[in-house]
């Protein structure tokens, strides 16, 4: 099974409300170096067999028409997920 | 790198070619501007006149017909206005020391655009109006219209309208207590998205948004100043850079409730702390607005330090800064022994505030940049002076071959019940559950009616349950065939709706909706409609305290229906007397009040079951309507009724259906008494849209007895029709329905359409 | 008796609470977000809303606030604590109570008149109602689909921690209908429904959420 | 200035509602070769100067504490933006 990797971000000039959120907290959790925070959706696209390039083309119609609004939202990443990204081995959450 | 169009550098070159036409001024709008000002503008002036004198805020083209509002009597029942039109919002005593302040304003563009944001921000553009009057906002509503419910883009914007409408206000903690749904494809390329807020507030808390008493600081607080909604003013800003040009400015204002709801918060604690002379929201023409209004209600001049605005997005030019509609945001004079205890207030609420200036005793309108003087004009010549235009009218051609079309032509059905199933799936009846459960009715506890009620019902005080009503209506394919007539019964079924709750009605709010002012037809249409409401206002008693224009919703050459929303508010003395509008227990007698004439045209059984539009709109009885209300304020403060609900879409059928699916009730009833009264048949008794109507319900003979001598009193008729038992609709010599059936009908199509 | 009602910036039904603390015949205390000290309060309730707009997670930035040490600390040395709606997603996300919440299975926001029935009757918060009785309360949420994984359901079915769950059809996807669940020891308590809005004579569904604020009224008096 | 991207995804035993309702949405749209769409979070961390070391570990603290949630997500991926991503130039969204 391949996947693929979408990435959608606000424009740059687009209010974020909750990056804004995440960046007013930063700081009482003693986290003070971030001077911004951005929060944006990512999704992940699954496929039978491998990533083919006519997959990534389908991917990139999907982050154009459905999976972002253009109003607003940049696509602003559509990639095969290899295995050696650190993706596969989540680096946290082993517990709860 | 930007260059600096300085007032100096204006004066010396007064042959620089400005961009007033992309900017959307007319060249004699233009020539005016040099006028007064005895010079060329700057281009931070120019970006402010052309913003302030678009038709959105100058109301250029409706001004000479809004003016009439003014002549209406500024009086409601209960007594004076404390605020009227040109405030923010009107503000109304409703007795024992309280106010109420109530709008309604049009987001259709921008929800349009982007359906989520447009509406949401249309939700906090009206609470913030409502706050600036030292309210703090109860409530909101929100009348909304779309194109056919089965077409595609319906499916893109209602669904986004609905969640921007729920998750603004949600999120705000106001319940949202009613509204309208309305499908009709003359929306199609232009919905309406309108929200009406109501707050309340104590008589000594009103605030009014004037910039008076030298020395007085200017602040501006809530969220950071972005790009938002800058439009056509980037074209200036473009000019004034040297190279790169500006970053992108983004079409649409992203809203952000949260500190929205942190502002409202701020503010009541900013006016209990009496630290607050003026207040004014930020809205449309941001900056440019609230400063140059401020300054021109008060009693002096003002003079801000523009680069003390905090930013989101350094590469603001000042032109765009005075421009940007970024949400959030008020603008508050407080006098400098104050200023301290407001920081104090606003630091409490994590809301940055920065202090720009201050009221000064000349009376000019003084904009710095890092030191430069960029702007110095007349503040009324900005916000009060602009263009006013009498734009040609003409009564539409092909009005005549309309209002010739009757609906009498149409094919009466066979079977009654069959027709009473059809409507209650139509789009405009069926059950709009799929989308008012998407709104918190109960936050702050105090909601005693809402949806599917005729009118929402709130507790202002919870001492005595003193409460209000509101309801807003409008049937624009009325407005289509007589705007006058279109109007005015957009304000009886309003006026109807709070009246049947028991509340005295006593202000109106409208928000009027309008295909393009540069059609002679739409102008028509435009006046027609202010001449219906100034009328019928005048001879109910009440006020207009406020409202809306919003112009050029049409497609091409092809406007909307005339839509005047027309939202009406009432009081009731205690809230826990309104009853159900659906029936409460079996073995009730049920009657009509009201009489029933032989009016289907435009009405709802025309429309959905025929497509059929043409012919004369119900006769208004304005006399009729408020000797209904009358009766209602004894009856509902005399307890003698158990449930009670209007007659407006579909009829009398559909009336009686509601009221047993709400109630889970049926009724057996019998329309011979109507018939023989007022001379119709079953099929008009049914179906007819006549004015002025409502179906209630009593406990006993001896409540009878009392309901008819209130009756008789007020000179409403009254007719005997049944008894509300079991679980079937049954109307004799016509048809029986299941109320499973009439809610499977009822229910089924939202959820069709929208999941 | 003094019940504490905790305020958020983004806090929505913290009036409300008060109200009910009220009605049910407590003093209701404010406490404030931005204060480490909850005012010698005898009870805690974590009020619903959007706090600071529950923009990243429901209920995530607001376990944060300096008021949250401070009810942690007392929680865990029993002092009764009830979160509601925006409030239970605060006390997972605080660790106080296990799971969490994730968006609605139908992706909106829901409110109507919900029936619950009652699976616990012992807590600090429930001590009042009889066990499989039946009471209608406001659900109104985003957010609210609990969830939690297989051995941490099982373990709050078997040791009697589940409160509520919903009756009538799930109304939001959460595991084996749970509307509500209490810590171990009982003193904790969150729901995703509102027993505020359901405590005044022609102002809720019912008169039923009252008995929350009586319940723990009285487990306060006789402790 | 200096970027961070952290990634978090629901953990893959939670349902997604929103990757089903995409995953739903997408056949309408003709693109039927996708098997599974999960959504989760990207945020964007900025920093003053260059990215080192100690602002990846306090990002990854951020992404433990406060950006996911242990019990129903996993943080996947806290790593350096380069400027060689694609990131920097968005891939639609020219106009809007
Ligand atoms: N967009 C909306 N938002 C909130 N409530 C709505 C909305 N649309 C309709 N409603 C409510 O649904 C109910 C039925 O609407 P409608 O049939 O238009 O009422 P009426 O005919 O009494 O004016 C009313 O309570 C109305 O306020
Ligand atoms: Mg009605």
């Amino acid at each position: 099974m391949g996947r693929i990797v979408v990435d959608v971000m606000l424009k740059p000039e687009i209010l974020d409300p909750q990056g804004q959120a995440v960046r007013g907290a930063l700081p009482r959790l003693g986290l003070d170096q971030f001077t911004d925070v951005r929060q944006g959706k990512r999704f992940v696209l699954s496929v039978d067999g491998e990533v083919t390039d006519e997959h990534l083309a389908k991917a990139r119609e999907a982050a154009e028409t459905l999976l972002s609004n253009p109003v607003i939202e940049d696509v602003v990443n559509v990639h095969e997920l290899t295995s050696d990204e650190p993706e596969q081995a989540p680096i946290t959450g082993a517990g709860a | 790198m930007s260059i600096l169009d300085t007032v100096t550098q204006a004066a010396q070159t007064p042959d620089v070619q400005q961009p007033w036409a992309d900017l959307g001024l007319k060249q004699d709008e233009y020539e005016r501007i040099v006028a007064i000002l005895g010079r060329r503008p700057t281009s931070a002036e120019l970006a402010m006149y052309s913003v302030m004198w678009s038709e959105h805020c100058s109301y250029k083209s409706s001004k000479v017909h809004l003016k009439r509002f003014g002549d209406l009597p500024s009086e409601t029942p209960l007594g004076k206005t404390l605020a009227g039109i040109g405030e923010n919002a009107g503000v109304i005593d409703i007795g024992q020391g309280w106010a109420v302040t109530f709008k309604v304003e049009s987001h259709n563009h921008p929800s349009y655009v982007e359906p989520y944001q447009g509406a949401a921000t249309g939700i906090g553009g009206i609470v913030r109006d409502i706050m600036a009057m030292g309210a703090r906002p109860i409530a909101v509503m929100d009348p909304l219209r779309f194109g056919a419910i089965d077409h595609p883009d319906t499916a893109r914007v209602l669904p986004g309208v609905v969640r921007g409408v729920g998750g603004y206000g949600n999120s705000l903690g106001l319940p949202n207590i009613g509204g309208e749904i309305v499908f009709d494809e003359c929306y199609q390329g232009n919905p309406l998205v309108n929200a009406l807020c109501v707050g309340s507030l104590r008589h000594e808390d009103l605030h009014l948004a004037n910039a008076t008493g030298a020395g007085n600081k200017i602040v501006l607080f809530g969220a950071k100043t972005g790009g938002d909604g800058i439009g056509g003013v980037s074209i200036l800003a473009s000019e004034t850079f040297d190279e790169g040009g500006p970053a992108k400015r983004p079409a649409v204002q992203v809203g952000d409730p949260f500190a929205e709801k942190v502002l409202i918060e701020c503010c009541l604690d900013l006016y209990a702390a009496g630290v607050v002379e003026g207040i004014q929201d930020l809205g449309g023409a941001g900056l440019s607005c609230a400063t140059s209004e401020l300054a021109s209600a008060g009693d002096g001049g003002m003079s801000i330090e523009l680069d003390r605005v905090p930013l989101r997005d350094s590469t603001l030019s000042p032109e765009e800064i005075l421009m940007s509609e970024s949400q959030e945001r008020m603008m508050a004079v407080v006098a400098p022994d104050k200023l301290d205890a407001f920081l104090e207030i606003t630091g409490r609420w994590d809301v940055e505030a920065a202090v720009l200036g201050e009221v000064t005793e000349g009376d000019r309108l003084v904009v710095t940049w890092h030191g430069e003087t960029i702007v110095d004009v007349p503040p009324r010549s900005v916000a009060h002076d602009g263009p006013v235009y009498e734009r040609p009218i003409a009564r539409p051609e092909w009005l005549d071959a309309v209002q010739a079309d009757s609906s009498d032509s149409l094919p009466r059905p066979s079977d009654l019940g069959a027709d009473l199933l059809a409507l209650l799936a139509s789009p405009n009846i069926c059950d709009k559950s799929w989308v008012t459960n998407q709104y918190d009715r109960y936050v702050l506890g105090n909601t005693k009616r809402a949806m599917p009620h005729d009118s929402g019902v709130v507790r202002v005080d919870e001492e005595t349950g003193l409460g209000v009503a509101l309801s807003t209506d409008c049937n624009g394919r009325f407005g289509r065939l007589d705007p006058y007539a279109g109007a005015q019964l957009a304000l009886a079924e309003s006026y109807r709706n709070v009246a049947t709750t028991g509340a005295l009605p006593l202000a109106v709010t409208d928000c009027l909706n309008f295909g393009s002012p540069e059609d002679p037809a739409v102008m028509w249409q435009f006046q027609q409609a202010i001449g219906g409401l100034f009328d019928a206002c005048l001879e109910l008693g009440i006020p207009v305290t406020g409202g809306n224009v919003s112009f050029y919703n049409q497609t091409g050459e092809t406007a909307i229906h005339p839509t005047p929303v027309v939202g009406v508010l009432g009081v009731i003395d205690d809230v826990a007397t309104v009853v159900s509008s659906g029936f409460e227990t079996k073995g009730e007698i049920v009657l009509l009040l009201g009489e029933t004439r032989d009016e289907l045209d435009g009405g709802e059984w025309a429309h959905a079951l025929h497509g059929h539009l043409g012919g004369q709109p119900p006769r208004v009885d304005l006399k009729a309507e408020k000797a209904l209300a009358d009766f209602f304020v004894d009856a509902v403060r005399r307890g003698v009724l158990t449930s009670s609900h209007d007659l407006s879409d579909g009829g009398l059928a559909v009336t009686l259906a509601e009221s047993a699916m709400t109630g889970g009730i049926g009724a057996s009833v019998d329309l011979s008494p109507v018939l023989q009264r007022d001379g119709v048949d079953a099929f008009t008794a049914l179906y007819s849209e006549s004015t002025a109507r409502a179906l209630v319900t009593v406990r006993s003979e001896a409540d009878l007895a009392t309901v008819a001598g209130i009756a008789e009193t007020h000179g409403v008729p009254i007719a005997r029709l049944g008894s509300t038992d079991g679980d079937r609709l049954k109307v004799k010599d016509a048809f029986e329905v299941g109320l499973e059936e009439m809610r499977a009908a009822h229910t089924g199509t939202m959820r069709q359409y929208f999941g | 008796m003094k019940i504490g009602v905790v305020t958020f910036p983004g806090s929505l039904d913290d009036s409300d609470a008060r109200r009910a603390v009220r009605i049910a015949g407590g003093e209701a205390v404010e406490l404030w977000h931005g204060d480490a000290d909850l005012r010698g309060v005898d009870a805690v309730v974590i009020p619903g809303g959007f706090s600071y707009g529950d923009y990243l997670r429901a209920g995530a930035i607001a376990r944060f606030a300096p008021v949250m040490t401070e009810v942690i600390t007392a929680a865990k040395g029993g002092l009764p604590v009830l979160g509601i709606c925006n409030g239970f997603q605060i006390l997972t996300e605080s660790h106080l109570l296990p799971g969490s919440m994730i968006q609605n299975d139908h992706r909106k926001f829901l409110c109507q008149d919900q029936v619950l029935r009652v699976e616990n009757a012992s807590s600090a918060w429930t001590n009042g109602f009889e066990v499989d009785q039946e009471i209608t309360v406001v659900l109104k949420n985003q957010d609210g689909q609990f969830v939690a994984d297989e051995a941490t359901l099982d373990r709050l079915e078997g040791e009697g921690q589940v409160a509520f769950r919903y009756v009538g059809g799930n109304p939001n996807g959460s595991s084996r209908d749970i509307a509500g669940i209490t810590n171990e020891r009982g003193n904790v308590v969150g729901l995703m429904p509102h027993p505020e809005h359901a405590v005044e004579e022609g102002f809720g569904p019912s008169l039923d959420g009252r008995t929350f604020f009586t319940s723990v009224l009285q487990q306060v008096v006789s402790a």
